[in-house]
């Protein structure tokens, strides 16, 4: 199954379950999604349930909030994250502090999807990845999956959860596992096992990492499409590297990466996103402060460059597995 | 081709301070003069009802015209409704006083808007939810809601149900329809249309009411608010309170080249009225009309109540730096009060003595409601909220990262 | 009490594919009915002509009614607006090839659509500004900006005038008063309005443009941008280019219950014009109109241009999924160059032989800057801004964490 | 000079030197805006110059871009950062990126003013400090200054930049230095060296951190209100600390820091802001990569919880000196 498909999936597992689900957004519902996300939904599940928004990100999570105060769990998809700055006030101001200003009274358990990241030739406002800008956020809950599997279980426990939930979906491993080769034969979902997504419901608990491969020499923090990145990176550089998938971002998994780079001693952290006030940084910051002790050498950030997403030369701005790779090794190196 | 040197307007209230108050631009439409259509009449032929303005009470405190027509409204529903604005009244200038006494850290009075919260209120039905700004506290009043309450989250006490976590003002109630009051001006307009919208798909019965000010108008959400509530044609009532001023930008700034506020509903489609907002009786038969609207799956309805902010825009605020002082004695659309008393007197339902003695009466509940809210406490003295509470309400269960942050704050 | 549930209106598009396409719903007024007011007219009594639709070129391709009044507007100036639009079709036709052949990531069309930007702009003066969507770029065709340049945008080339920088189609041109698109949707909308405010506080003369989609009006930088030019009367034209479909979506959804998108002109006292954008000469009368109030500092004017995107939203859509694949062939409203063809021939002044030719002659010129375009590179061959330059032009300066970032990237 | 005063004055002494620069916000016009900043330029510059709009903080800075791109300078306020959301789409995708994405060929010379932080019982919507909301976006600057004489010549440098600046004003400090004893007397800023200001035009180059206190036991980085409270707790806390005021965030001065550190061997990073993703997580990353070898402790941060701002318990909200201090000791405590 792709990841569209896989979340295709957990949004019809939803529907079908739970009848306070709905699902909307910009042409979510007859024609569903532009990448399909939606695809059948509305026609399966009634108009309702699944319907077309006007051109308002703003509209979209602003009526989100009254229908999941209300009382309804509303999944909604903004078009690109590039997009989600129109609803931003909406996102900061009324989801994330409504329970705590209410002090429980009122409540907004709501899915807000966006698909994130570059790597399609989409340029600055199709490429953003602006995960800092929710982790900033009390009240906010972030989720990035890296793959089809993930990508349904935490979704349905993002629907869920009883809080705004921000549901990053990294667009390039859409279709197929990326890793960052861009000048090699793309990949299905289909030859990869995290591709095996399986039927019916399930969740993955918010707020636990996974350690996507075992290593002893390095611990590389990624997530989303990244992940896969630093899977063929240290494969490909012959590192010995413990590469864990954050998955959630907020709550983070502190446990299993102080865990892990007290092992390896060492640290490097990956994100598309800009470096400077990433959440890169926050991850660096914790691990020095966490494994101060164990640390070995600096963390290292590799992330893309404190500039827009370019267009042509994209892959000159995407973090791809040489920047990657060449991090690690510098950070080896340090004696 | 002709060159002219460009140049912008700026448009500004007609007298400023040490000027003399002047609202003779302000025309007032004579009493019962507009039309009461059905509420399934199409928009097309409402439209003047967004330029006249529908006024129930005349000089003389007669009810005239088809709006004033409520046979099922008893003098005893009259007298509450008198009652409910003097005990906003009173409730208002007992908290400005204790905020000149810094027990509150702030406080925004209603005086001279009284009718419009506390009348609209009449309109709804339990369950239905208002998304207020913080001048509708008359929504609050008028539905039950304990004055002790409202001055525990005045006062930020142990006593405060949002346990001292907002401002001053901004309550919160679910069982009285009273949307938890953000303080981003605009955000909880498009939230009441979603709001309905989810009644709506839930085949519920439940409506919702907006607010907004006049100024507020001019963000974005308003805007997200009048598309979507167009678009799905929402049960939802959306009101713009035009009290005239934005703090100290008047309300000709937002409204701009339009003939009233309620016209921004011409191009959405959304039958809009424009209400004599000091007229009790006018804003009530204007709110039942609207909810009815609502409630027969007809949609949308904006209403404009025209009214006078008399204060300051709060205690943070001198209104004599942009306005001449005496500004308010002169509106024309007189006090919300004083007519709705006259009506009453008119109709032989009232008198001055009972009157004064029912100004009493409010001022002894609201005065025993006070003692026993700053029995709790007040912001620096008493009891408030724990700080550990802090940490609780963020997340429906405290993360860990949350609950290492209160451990180290010493919880 | 009466309770009835409550339900929404999901408004819908009144066939989809499989279904014959039905335009029986859509009115075609008469050419030439239309008023033609004069600049200062009042809004009050322009209202009208936010519900009608301005036409001039009539079925016979006569020229009728008051808005063909354009003396000035020789045979010449005709053919010169048939032959941008040639170009402009043409210019679309070989970039969509390019596309299925690669060489640009993506490209997005004007099919149907290119009497609203290729007149539109020959009402304005150097130094007047657009603030374009991705749809507008006979602004520049028409304004005689090098295809070839337009071509490198799209390849993203070493020719890119943007340096790879921005997605295909995003132009940019300060001296031929196209503004740098942005692709968020609506934000130019306030911009255009910001700029023309600039102009008018600077005492200059020039005038700024807005543009905007149907299904972009929904966007909170729409209202901000009608605010904010009724508020300050700014020498702008605002217009929407309802082509009656944003993406997937038809117009119905983002207008709601109004009449028109140019009603929403009403709610701001800013007068609001409809006009048949498929019909050149109504266009650029209309433009004419609304640019000479803007001039006159009479202010901003609303024009919602009616047409039709006859192709995909872009290359990456495949509009038979959501509407009948041949609904294009029966717009009520035609073609706009067969219309104007159809004028030129009726007035005398061109021939289905001249008119072939012309489109040879468009095609080669179109041809050969493609050549010259792609003798550059395309997207992925040929030459390219060099990387280092992605850390230029984000501040005027390069600040030291980018000077090192740009050492990492090894430059 | 108050720190208000101070900001008139360079807005008064741009208006009269420099034709193109414009003054407007909401209640800034007639009235000189909620917290007097703008008193007296409306009638001194003519209402042209200097005016009021109405309630859109989009409208407002999306006017100001395209009234910067036409040539003019605008210098619009937000009545209160917690308001700029509504514009934050305006500010990212707009302003932040138009040289970017037009080669240089149109441009957004402007400052965005507005007040920050806690301290006045303003609660959630009255206090917040969004700065890392903008540091982490490629085309801005980010200027935070913590007294009258930084504050004039901050903002004409602002104001003289030929890219935005978002200028946040901490409002705890708009009338007198306050050092986080909330309950002792509060002092005036007649009676502070920075207190004076020099008249007519200076400027202080943007991406210039001062050192207010050398030290040599350990560094603390701080800006705005909490350079004070970082004073005060080290003056009090017997602690031989180097305090750095960054004075602007983006550009940073590294440097300074970097020099610093590597002397004092430790570091603490304090701000008013949320912990997780805050500016003290770039901070901390780039100082333990910059100085991992000098370091003998981990870096620490002392910041607001992540909670929104609460307002009857602000003071247990806010980084007050004890915590300051407490952070100190520890980090000097580690052997
Ligand atoms: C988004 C936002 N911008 C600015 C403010 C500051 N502010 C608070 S009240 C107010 C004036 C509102 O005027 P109006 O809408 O007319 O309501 P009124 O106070 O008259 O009831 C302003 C500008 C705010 N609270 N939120
Ligand atoms: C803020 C924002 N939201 C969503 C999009 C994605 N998007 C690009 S074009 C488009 C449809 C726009 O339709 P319309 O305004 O009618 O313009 P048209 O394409 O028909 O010219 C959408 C939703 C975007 N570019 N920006
Ligand atoms: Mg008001
Ligand atoms: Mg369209």
């Amino acid at each position: 199954m792709t990841m569209i498909e896989a979340i295709r999936d957990a949004l019809d597992v939803a529907l079908a379950q739970d009848p306070e689900v709905t699902v909307f957004g910009q042409d979510v519902g007859f024609f569903g999604g532009v990448f399909r996300c939606t695809a059948g939904l509305q026609k399966k599940h009634g108009e309702t349930r699944c319907f077309d928004t006007p051109i308002s990100e703003l509209g979209i999570v602003g009526a989100a909030i009254g229908m999941a105060s209300y009382g309804l769990k509303p999944v909604v998809e903004i078009q690109f994250a590039d997009y989600m700055y129109p609803a931003y006030d909406q996102i900061v101001s009324e989801a994330a502090r409504l329970r705590f200003r209410s002090a429980g009274e009122f409540t907004c358990p709501m899915v807000i999807r966006m698909p994130t990241g570059g790597g399609i030739f989409g340029a600055q406002t199709h490429s953003q990845s602006p995960e800092a800008l929710f982790t900033h956020v009390a009240g906010l809950k972030t989720v990035v999956p890296s793959n089809p599997h993930d990508a349904k279980g935490l979704l349905l426990a993002a629907i869920a959860d009883p809080d705004p939930v921000i549901f990053l979906e990294p667009k390039r491993i859409y279709n197929g596992p990326f890793d960052g080769h861009h000048n090699r034969p793309v990949t299905a979902w289909r030859s990869h096992p995290l591709g095996e997504v399986p039927e019916g419901p399930y969740t993955l608990p918010l707020g636990q990492a996974v350690i996507r491969r075992e290593g002893a020499a390095l611990t590389v923090l990624a997530y989303g499409t990244m992940v896969h990145v630093a899977l063929a990176a240290v494969q490909e550089g012959g590192i010995d590297a413990e590469v864990i998938d954050l998955r959630t971002l907020l709550p983070l998994d502190l446990e299993t990466i102080t865990t892990s780079v007290r092992k390896t001693r060492r640290c490097v952290v990956l994100h598309e996103a800009t470096l400077t006030s990433g959440f890169g940084a926050e991850l660096a910051a914790l691990v020095q402060a966490e494994c101060f002790w164990h640390l070995e050498a600096p963390v290292e950030r590799v992330t893309g460059w404190d500039t827009p997403y370019p267009h042509t030369n994209e892959w000159d701005y995407f973090p791809g597995p040489a920047r990657v790779a060449a991090a690690c090794h510098r950070v080896l190196e340090v004696k | 081709m002709t060159h002219t040197a460009l140049s912008l307007r700026f448009a500004a209230p007609d007298v400023r301070p040490g000027a003399a108050p002047d609202f003779s631009q302000f025309q007032v439409p004579v009493a019962g003069e507009m039309p009461r259509p059905a509420i399934d009449a199409t928009p097309e032929t409402l439209r003047d009802l967004a330029f006249g303005m529908i006024r129930v009470l005349d000089d003389t405190g007669q009810a005239v015209g088809p709006w004033a027509d409520m046979p099922d409204l008893t003098d005893d529903m009259r007298r509450e409704g008198l009652r409910h604005m003097l005990k906003l009244r009173a409730y208002d200038a007992r908290m400005l006083l204790a905020q000149r006494q810094q027990k509150p850290s702030f406080y925004m009075q209603h005086l001279g808007e009284e009718a419009v919260s506390c009348a609209f209120q009449r309109a709804l039905r339990p369950g239905d939810m208002n998304f207020p700004t913080y001048r509708q506290a008359g929504l609050l009043i008028a539905s039950g809601y304990p004055v002790k309450t409202m001055m525990c989250q005045v006062y930020g006490n142990d006593g405060d149900p949002v346990r001292g976590r907002q401002l001053p003002v901004f309550y919160s109630s679910k069982e009285h329809g009273f949307f938890s009051i953000s303080g981003n001006l605009g955000t909880q307009y498009i939230q009441a249309v979603g709001w309905a919208m989810g009644s709506a798909i839930a085949g519920d019965d439940k409506i919702a009411a907006a607010w907004i000010g006049d100024g507020s108008t001019a963000e974005s959400d308003f805007h997200a608010a009048m598309v979507f509530a167009s678009t799905y044609r929402a049960p939802v009532v959306l009101n713009i309170v035009n009290n005239q001023w934005a703090i100290s930008t008047f309300q000709g700034l937002a409204r701009g080249g339009a003939g009233s506020f309620a016209a921004r509903g011409h191009g959405f489609g959304i039958p809009a009225l424009r209400v004599d907002g000091n007229d009790y009786l006018a804003v009530l038969a204007v709110a039942r009309w609207a909810t009815e609207r609502a409630r027969a799956n007809l949609g949308p309805t904006l209403i404009e109540h025209v009214t006078y902010r008399a204060a300051g825009h709060s205690t943070s605020d001198d209104p004599s730096a942009y306005r001449p002082s005496d500004e308010d004695a002169c509106w024309p659309l007189g006090d919300p009060v004083l007519r709705l008393k006259q009506h009453l007197i008119a109709r032989g339902a009232w008198s001055a003595e009972r009157h004064i003695q029912a100004e009493a009466e409010v001022m002894a509940e609201i005065a025993a409601a006070q003692r026993k809210a700053e029995a709790i406490g007040t912001l620096h003295s008493g009891r408030r909220p724990s700080p550990a509470e802090m940490f609780d309400d963020v997340y429906a269960e405290m993360p860990p990262h949350l609950r290492r942050q209160r451990q180290q704050a010493g919880f």
